[in-house]
């Protein structure tokens, strides 16, 4: 094991360390815990920053640390693949984590289950960089489920509250039923191609016929819409706005929920061989973007605003890696997880300042009150926005710009609404929550978080602000573009992000989407030109769809739950009380119904008693005569 | 060793003597017994009249070890003392030592004449052994008569008491009538063969079966012969529908007897009908086999029904006892080398682990703990562990699980009909003792886990059956109180611990106990001398 | 008149059939006894006539045998029929009924 | 040394013999001494049986620590034990559930201590004697007494329903091994037909050549006997019953290692001996197999019993190891029998920690429950990692299992996998949720306001669960590469005799039409 091996395998170990000391000895460390989970997440991402420096000036490597299963012909090793793809992802998880970490010190001070709450963060953290440098499917399955059980329990961490123990177990439930695709994705990989290391499998893709290909594509995909939360099965992630706030931004925005990013990223070979399969990840996208945006507008729980930001971003990047734009995908999904962790942090600190307040109503005015959080919140809902010179427009605009290129002009435009229905609701709760008169409860004392807060929030902005420019467009030219693409280079149907196109035409008209999106939200909600309660009545339908999230939860539970459930209690009570049990016991009812009647044989009669034997003698003389 | 044989060698008297040797003590020793009975003190009457019925059985054990390599036949070919009697004779008379220990103790608490008791066990268990004995359809009537005679005499014998005396007058009017069959079965084997002696009928059959000039009323004759001979042959060992004796005189009998009837009478009528089987119905005259093999079917099936619900333990026994018969029936179908000495070893088999039941009832009888009713034994089990360790690993052994001796007889059995073809009868006999395990955990269930709190603590005098039944255990049955160290205990059942049981019963038991268990674990020896003297009934 | 063995033989087995008849119908206990001796004694006609027939000794002899056990059987049977009557107050079989199920 | 390791197997199966033995000469009233002694003597014979690990060939296939003694002579039976792959684990497992389900009863059993612990151990015996006996006489013995042992646990420390449950569960398990033995002794004779030769030496009868009418019809004979064992779908009623009510050591025993014989079983016997029949019924038992995992899983999710929901998933989680088995490749077969093994410690896990919760509230409602994890969060956070485990939660030891079984049955069937695949969303469904009402929300019912975390002792009984069930997800390779040889050899003989099928089924026209 050489040093490159070792710092590999030690970015995940301090994590894995953090997560067992704290769950341990959390009771004794008291306060310290927090200090020591962060520093264990900051040598994490110094080591991850060290590793992206000898991939991006090196070569990508691999390195086993163990065989793990070996059973008969199937064979899986404890192994990691660091590439590009991986070291960036890797310095994006470790530093967001880093910053969540310190910012949690903070934001869960005073919480009696601050240790655990760390570890459960730490184990987190390993988690997701094991599931980043996995090189097989079976170990990316496994931290797959492993994030996932994080999640559920991070989700349910006040797990006293009903509506949050019960959000972790939708996340969990929700995300098997996506991980039942992608197991069976991993199962037919295996049972076609007889391995499931990446390397192997990649270079040995293109001999499956084509609908096999397609099928594995679609199955692995169902893994990636449970976890990244897509249509349908989006309905886990603003529940999942239970948990903690920075669980939400880091998990439930900035590194979890992109894992199905980037496992199309990392499978692209297999949706490069299959157009089907892309164009339902293209398909499935818009809508999750378009559908997400939709129902935004009309939430007033700000973290649950956010979340639906998340899906509808989220839905971005399927478009991207849906028409094979695999770097702009990427790109989206880092500077996302940038200005959207931003954004959930600074939500967060809303609502420490104001002791748990999330109904974006009983806001307003807080811009005097706490300026650094609104200030970076505008810097991230700017980014949101699309407004250049923040990062979301740049990652943004290539995925448009790759759409347009693409000749998808559907999507281009439903790409174009949404940008323009994201500037709205964004700013719809900023000129809430941080403009107009305060409706808070006067008795509230409303104060700017700790500086333990704020200084990540304030990193954060800034990053939010310049790390763009990596990107700048023209995409295919950026620095970005070019360090990642030597991982997409050799992909079949790699459609060059952009070419030979107007950038500055199509850029211009995202940001006009993005802009006239803020002034509706200003014309709605600063100046008050329209009577609000008027237009919900008019659209009272449109509204209603919107405001209850097009019933979507309403429908699984009359759909699914009920009868489901309804099936399994007549299960129970017929088939397996009723008639299974009740054979049974009919057999031993038969048999002592029967044994009562036989007794009466010997009724205690000698008479009686002379006759059956006489009958028998009888009987046995027939036998012989009638035979 | 003194061999007999060889010093008679010549004489045909005395050699016809040594082919009842054991019988002979046996007899010699009931007379003793009664003449002691004669001249001593009767208060001391019964102790001497149990060691002189002791020793004239180990005397008989004796010679019939002396004789156990030697093939006699005696009485002009009306008696032979073969290897399969050397078997047959050590499970009877090992059955007539289990109830001579049992008795003792059962009948110091009743008021009975004991010498003459003791003598017509000897006597009875000497008949048992005079039947197995028996190749010739007169000796093995008056054998059966006189085995009857004294189980008639002996199941009446609890004086003044109805039960005892109903239970006589059945036997002794079913058997008479069952006798009365098994003679007129002889007459028309005799009309349709010209002989008694069952091997000169098996040489006539034999030869007649190749005889196309067979003539068509013999042929009735020896059809009805062979099943009224069946009949009175299935009388004793109890088969449906000529069972119907079993469960009552069981009950009314005094328990010794019981025991007596259920082991000796049994071996005796299976060995004396293997013997009529072997020379005679294995021909499979008249597919005889069908009405066997439905007799086996009927008999288990009934036994198993009837005793299912049964909630008086003699009369559950007794039930089983005709279950019993029913399996065993089927390693006699299943016929040859392997299904004979398969159903030598269950009877021995059952010997064991029925005398064990037994005993363990008498135990429990003689404590005045509990009547025979399965009631009474509730919460036993706890307060006689050992005891109740062994009745449950008798009435294991009973319902067929394995590591005691039932299970092996039964495999025995069972592999031996399967060997023969008889794949359905062993399936059905194999569904009835599953549901037959019901009725004996049940037992298990009433002496460990009864959970009914009725009368708890309280003394329940009933004058049953002359002796004071005391339901002083069965009360409170929730473990729970018998955890405490007897709070839940009278102090009438308090004194009477296990230490008052006499040793003698103790003594059986353990035989039971342990042959049961080794039967059941290291049968190879057992099954060894089955297979030796299996060989013998075809040899002459 | 030539009487064929048979005959002999359906007579005893008439016989037999009455005294089943006997027992299974009666209720006291001494004529049910009776109807026992019956059918024992059928089966003795049937002995002495086949032993006749083939001119064997061995059915004479059994049928002395039979007539033995017969007279002991009666013996038994007054000491049961005292007893019985000790309790009950009669002979009658079906007042004897305590024993069932 | 050398004579210890000749006859380990002997000492290993009649160890806990003696040790009963000792206890009975034990004074009744001396009960901290008899558990402590109990619990002593069980951890030595696990030490014991851990020198079959250390000195396990893991090479090979051949049958290992073999000994052979003549017993009954006229039937051929022998005293033949000798162990593989698969019975090395089962045994192993067997000494560590014995164990520790002595260790958890300490507080559970009050009273008649002494016949209890008696009764661990003899059944310990038996069930260790089922696992090495190579003679099928022998099997059959140590299988159906090992009932009785189990049935007094049930009947005599169970609660409500005991009795009824302890007899339905003998007279079960007794119909079933009953008609198995009319085929086991089939099959002998069938040997002797054929050869002159009376043995149950397994191996020879292993060479039994049986017509396949016959074989159809032994098959499903001997099927019955191991399906209830199993459980198997329409036979498994006897199961909900008897963990219901079984005392805490009872259930996890009852989990941990009788359910198991029913899958050895079928492996040991069954479809070697029948390896035809087998092949031809495979459809029809992977039909049962499959609606086991989604039936047992559907009910699960709506039990309010505690007991009765671990039970419902276990015969779940017995449908998935069916799977395995009958898929009949290396893979499924590998996962089959390490899903035994983690079977036996997961769901031997949730019975301790149900039973933990009984003791502290006497019901198993899951009603009467909630809030728990902010009173007892050691006790919530060893639950947890047991529940996880249950629902096969990658990293630890269910998953392994569970994918191995699933990965190596999808190519031949599909459909089949895909629908058990299914199950595993449903595991999820209701260990999730009970949980969430058991240990989540806020503490409704007043009763639970004190109740208390996890004592040393039981977290030393659980302990050995808990890293195992890391130790097999995270390196399962300890345990693979041992049960490989066997299970590879397993799927040889089966793949030989599908050529043999195969030609059958040319000739009959079996499934063509």
């Amino acid at each position: 094991m050489n040093s490159k091996d070792l710092i590999v395998w030690l970015i995940p170990f301090f994590p894995l360390l953090g997560a067992i000391l704290l769950g341990v000895f959390g009771k004794y460390l008291k306060n310290y815990s927090g200090y020591l989970g962060s520093v264990f997440i900051v040598i994490s991402f110094i080591l991850s920053t060290v590793i992206f420096f000898t991939v991006a000036y090196g070569h990508s490597f691999t390195s086993t640390l163990y065989s793990w299963i070996d059973a008969s012909y199937f064979k899986v090793n404890v192994s990691t693949t660091v590439d590009r793809l991986s070291v960036i992802m890797l310095v994006m998880v470790t530093g967001i984590s880093s910053l969540v970490h310190i910012y949690s010190i903070g934001y869960m001070k005073d919480d009696k289950g601050f240790a655990r709450y760390f570890s459960y963060l730490n184990l987190f953290v390993f988690s997701m960089i094991m599931l980043i440098m996995a090189n097989n499917f079976l170990l990316l399955y496994v931290f797959w489920e492993a994030v996932g059980f994080c999640s559920y329990i991070l989700i349910g961490f006040w797990y006293e509250k009903k509506s949050a123990s019960n959000a972790g177990k939708k996340a969990f439930i929700v995300n098997r039923i996506g991980d039942f695709g992608f197991a069976l994705g991993v199962m037919l990989i295996f049972v076609n191609m007889g391995t499931l290391s990446y390397s192997s499998v990649f270079s040995g893709i293109h001999l499956l016929p084509p609908y096999l290909i397609t099928t594995i594509a679609l199955l692995l995909f169902a893994g990636a819409v449970g976890k990244s939360a897509q249509f349908p099965l989006h309905v886990w992630l603003p529940d999942a706005m239970e948990g903690p706030t920075p669980v939400s931004a880091l998990i439930h925005a900035a590194t979890m929920v992109t894992a199905g990013v980037y496992l199309i990223a990392r499978c692209h070979i297999i949706f490069s061989y299959s157009p089907d399969a892309s164009n339902v990840v293209l398909i499935i996208g818009g809508t999750t973007a378009f559908i997400a945006a939709f129902i935004a507008m009309t939430q007033f729980d700000i973290k649950r605003i956010i979340a639906y930001s998340t899906i509808s971003q989220l839905g971005y990047m399927f478009m991207a890696v849906g028409i094979g734009s695999y770097a702009a995908g990427i790109f989206h999904l880092v500077s996302h997880a940038i200005f959207k962790g931003l954004l959930f942090l600074t939500a967060g600190s809303v609502m420490h300042g104001m002791s748990g307040e999330l109904d974006l109503r009983k806001m307003g005015g807080l811009y005097s009150k706490m300026k650094k959080t609104a200030i970076t919140f505008i810097v991230g809902g700017l980014a949101l926005s699309g407004i250049p010179p923040f990062s979301g427009f740049f990652s943004k605009d290539a995925i448009l710009a790759s759409l347009f290129n693409k000749g998808d002009y559907f999507f281009w435009i439903i790409g174009e609404l949404v940008a323009f229905m994201t500037a709205f609701y964004i700013f719809r709760l900023i000129f809430n929550v941080f403009f107009g008169e305060s409706h808070a409860d006067k008795n509230l004392h409303v104060h700017e978080s700790p500086n333990v807060m704020t200084i990540p929030l304030i990193i954060l902005a800034c990053f939010a602000a310049v790390f763009g420019f990596i990107g700048m467009p023209p995409f295919d030219h950026s620095i970005f573009y070019n360090f990642i693409n030597k991982d997409f280079a050799n992909s079949f149907n790699f459609s060059p992000a952009v070419n030979n196109y107007p950038w500055y035409l199509l850029s211009t008209v995202s940001v006009i989407a993005g802009l006239s999106g803020i002034y509706a939200a200003y014309v709605f909600y600063i100046k008050k030109s329209f009577d609000l309660e008027m237009l919900k009545k008019r659209f009272k339908t449109v509204y209603a769809l919107s405001f209850n999230k097009l019933y979507i939860d309403e429908i699984y539970d009359f759909a699914i739950v009920k009868p489901m459930k309804n099936f399994s209690v007549f299960l129970w009570r017929v088939v397996d009380s009723f008639v299974i049990d009740g054979a049974v016991n009919g057999i031993a009812q038969w048999i002592s119904v029967t044994s009562s009647k036989v007794r009466k044989v010997q009724n205690g009669m000698l008479m009686s008693y002379i006759f059956t034997l006489s009958v028998g003698v009888i009987a046995l003389l027939a036998y012989y005569f009638v035979r | 060793m003194l061999d007999l044989a060889q010093i008679y060698n010549g004489y045909y008297l005395e050699k016809s003597l040594l082919s009842v040797m054991p019988e002979a003590v046996l007899i010699v020793f009931a007379f003793l017994i009664l003449l002691a009975g004669l001249f001593n003190n009767p208060s001391k009457n019964s102790v001497n009249s149990y060691y002189l019925a002791l020793i004239g059985v180990a005397f008989s054990f004796l010679y019939l070890f002396m004789l156990s390599d030697h093939t006699i036949k005696g009485f002009y070919g009306s008696i032979v003392f073969d290897k399969f009697d050397v078997f047959l004779f050590t499970a009877i008379l090992l059955s007539g030592f289990l109830t001579i220990l049992m008795s003792k103790n059962y009948f110091d608490t009743r008021s009975v004449l004991i010498p003459e008791y003791y003598s017509l066990v000897l006597f009875s268990v000497s008949a048992m052994m005079l039947l197995v004995s028996s190749i010739n359809l007169i000796m093995i009537f008056l054998s059966i008569e006189f085995m009857s005679i004294c189980a008639y005499i002996l199941t009446g014998y609890l004086k003044g008491e109805s039960r005892s005396t109903e239970a006589a007058m059945k036997y002794f009017v079913l058997g008479t009538f069952a006798s009365a069959f098994l003679l007129f079965g002889s007459v028309f084997i005799y009309a349709a063969t010209g002989h008694l002696s069952l091997y000169k009928i098996h040489n006539f059959i034999f030869e007649q079966n190749y005889n196309a000039h067979y003539a068509y009323n013999l042929h009735t004759f020896l059809a009805i012969g062979l099943i009224l001979l069946l009949v009175g042959l299935a009388f004793k060992m109890s088969l449906f529908p000529f069972h119907a004796w079993t469960p009552d005189s069981y009950d009314g009998a005094p328990t010794p007897v019981t025991n007596l009837m259920a082991t000796g009478i049994k071996i005796a009528a299976f060995g004396v009908f293997i013997r009529v089987f072997t020379s005679i119905y294995s021909f499979n005259v008249f597919n005889f086999y069908n009405i066997l093999w439905i007799l086996a079917i009927l008999t288990m099936t009934f036994g198993n029904f009837a005793a299912l619900l049964q909630t008086d333990l003699k009369r559950l026994i007794a039930y089983s006892s005709i279950a019993q018969a029913g399996y065993i029936l089927i390693g006699v179908i299943a016929g040859g080398y392997y299904g004979i000495s398969g159903t030598l070893f269950y009877l021995l088999a059952y010997v064991f682990m029925t005398a064990g039941a037994f005993a363990i009832i008498i135990m429990f009888e003689n404590l005045n703990l509990a009547s025979v009713n399965i009631k009474s034994y509730s919460g036993l089990g706890y307060k006689y562990p050992l005891a109740g360790a062994a009745f449950s690993f008798f009435l294991l052994s009973l319902a067929g699980i394995p590591v005691t001796a039932g299970f092996m007889g039964k495999f025995f059995v069972f592999s031996a009909a399967i060997k023969s073809g008889y794949y359905w009868l062993v399936v059905i006999a194999l569904l009835n003792s599953a549901f037959a395990a019901y009725y004996y955990i049940k037992i298990i269930v009433k002496m460990y886990m009864s959970d009914n709190n009725n009368n708890g603590g309280q003394l329940n005098l009933s004058n049953g059956r002359n002796s004071i039944i005391i339901n002083a255990v069965n009360t409170n049955k929730d473990s729970q109180s018998y955890a405490d160290n007897g709070s839940g205990k009278t102090a009438l059942t308090e004194a009477v611990s296990l230490k008052s049981a006499a040793p003698a019963l103790i003594i059986a038991i353990i035989i039971c106990l342990i042959f049961t268990l080794i039967l059941g674990i290291f049968p190879q020896p057992v099954i060894s001398f089955a297979s030796r003297s299996v060989t013998s009934l075809w040899s002459i | 008149m030539n009487v064929n063995v048979n005959d002999y033989l359906a007579v005893a087995s008439i016989i037999f059939c009455i005294g089943a008849l006997g027992v299974l119908i009666r209720k006291n206990l001494i004529t049910i006894f009776l109807s026992l001796e019956l059918m024992f004694n059928a089966a003795n006609l049937g002995f002495v006539a086949v032993s006749e027939y083939l001119n064997l000794m061995s059915g004479d002899i059994f049928v002395i045998f039979i007539m033995v056990v017969a007279a002991a059987e009666a013996a038994i049977l007054l000491g049961i029929a005292i007893a019985f009557y000790r309790e009950k107050g009669t002979i009658n079989i079906d007042k004897a009924n305590e024993l069932r199920m | 040394m050398s004579i210890f390791l000749k006859y380990i197997l002997s000492i290993i199966i009649f160890f806990p013999l003696l040790s009963a033995l000792i206890l009975v000469f034990v004074n009744k009233k001396a009960e901290g001494l008899l558990r402590n002694l109990a619990t002593v003597l069980s951890l030595a014979e696990f030490a014991i049986s851990l020198f079959l690990f250390i000195y396990f060939k893991s090479n090979t296939y051949e049958f290992q620590f073999i000994e052979r003694f003549s017993w009954i002579r006229e039937f051929g039976a022998s005293y033949f034990l000798g162990i593989d792959g698969v019975s090395l684990f089962m045994i192993l497992l067997t000494t560590l559930m014995t164990f520790v389900s002595l260790l958890s009863s300490y507080k559970y059993i009050k009273d008649h201590v002494k016949e209890f612990v008696i009764l661990m151990l003899v059944l310990e015996t038996f069930m260790l004697g089922t696992f090495a006996s190579l003679d099928v006489l022998l099997f059959y013995l140590f299988w159906e007494f090992m009932l009785i042992p189990m049935y007094f646990i049930i009947g005599m420390w169970g609660s409500g329903r005991r009795i009824y449950s302890a007899v339905k569960f003998v007279l079960y398990t007794l119909a079933g091994s009953l008609i198995m033995l009319f085929g086991l002794i089939t099959i002998f004779i069938l040997h002797y037909n054929q050869t002159g030769n009376f043995t149950f030496n397994l191996l020879k009868l292993y060479n039994t050549n049986i017509p396949l009418t016959l074989q159809i019809v032994l098959f499903i004979a001997i099927f019955l006997g191991f399906a209830v064992k199993v459980p198997v779908f329409p036979f498994h009623t006897w199961l909900p019953d008897a963990h219901t009510e079984a005392p805490t050591a009872g259930s996890v025993i009852l989990a941990g290692v009788l359910l198991k014989f029913g899958v050895y079983g079928f492996f040991r016997f069954a479809i070697p001996l029948m390896p035809e029949a087998a092949l031809i019924l495979t459809p029809i038992i992977l039909v049962l197999a499959v609606i086991s995992i989604i039936y047992g899983a559907l009910v699960s999710i709506v039990q309010k019993d505690l007991k009765r929901l671990v039970a419902f998933s276990s015969v779940s989680h017995m449908g998935f190891i069916m799977l395995g088995l009958f898929a009949m490749t290396a893979v499924s077969v590998d996962g089959s029998v390490l899903q035994m093994i983690n079977h036996g410690i997961s769901t031997g896990a949730l019975f301790l920690f149900v039973g933990m919760l009984y003791e502290r509230r006497h019901t198993r409602l899951i009603a009467d429950f909630g809030g728990l994890a902010k009173k007892a969060p050691i006790f919530a956070a060893l639950f947890m990692i047991a529940v996880l485990s249950s629902v096969g939660l990658p990293g630890l030891n269910g998953f392994v299992g569970e994918f191995l079984i699933l990965v190596g049955s999808f190519k031949q069937y599909t459909i089949f996998t895909i629908f058990a695949t299914s199950g595993i969303i449903f595991a999820a469904v209701y260990l999730l949720w009970m949980f969430q009402r058991v240990m989540f929300q806020d503490i409704t019912n007043q009763k639970n306001e004190d109740f208390k975390d996890m004592t040393l002792r039981e977290i030393m009984t659980v302990l050995p669960l808990i890293f195992l069930m890391f130790f097999i997800g995270l390196y399962p390779d300890v345990f693979l590469s041992r049960i490989n040889p066997t299970v590879v050899h397993f799927v040889n003989i089966i793949e030989h005799n599908k050529y043999a099928y195969n030609l059958i089924k040319a000739k009959m026209g079996l499934f063509n039409a």
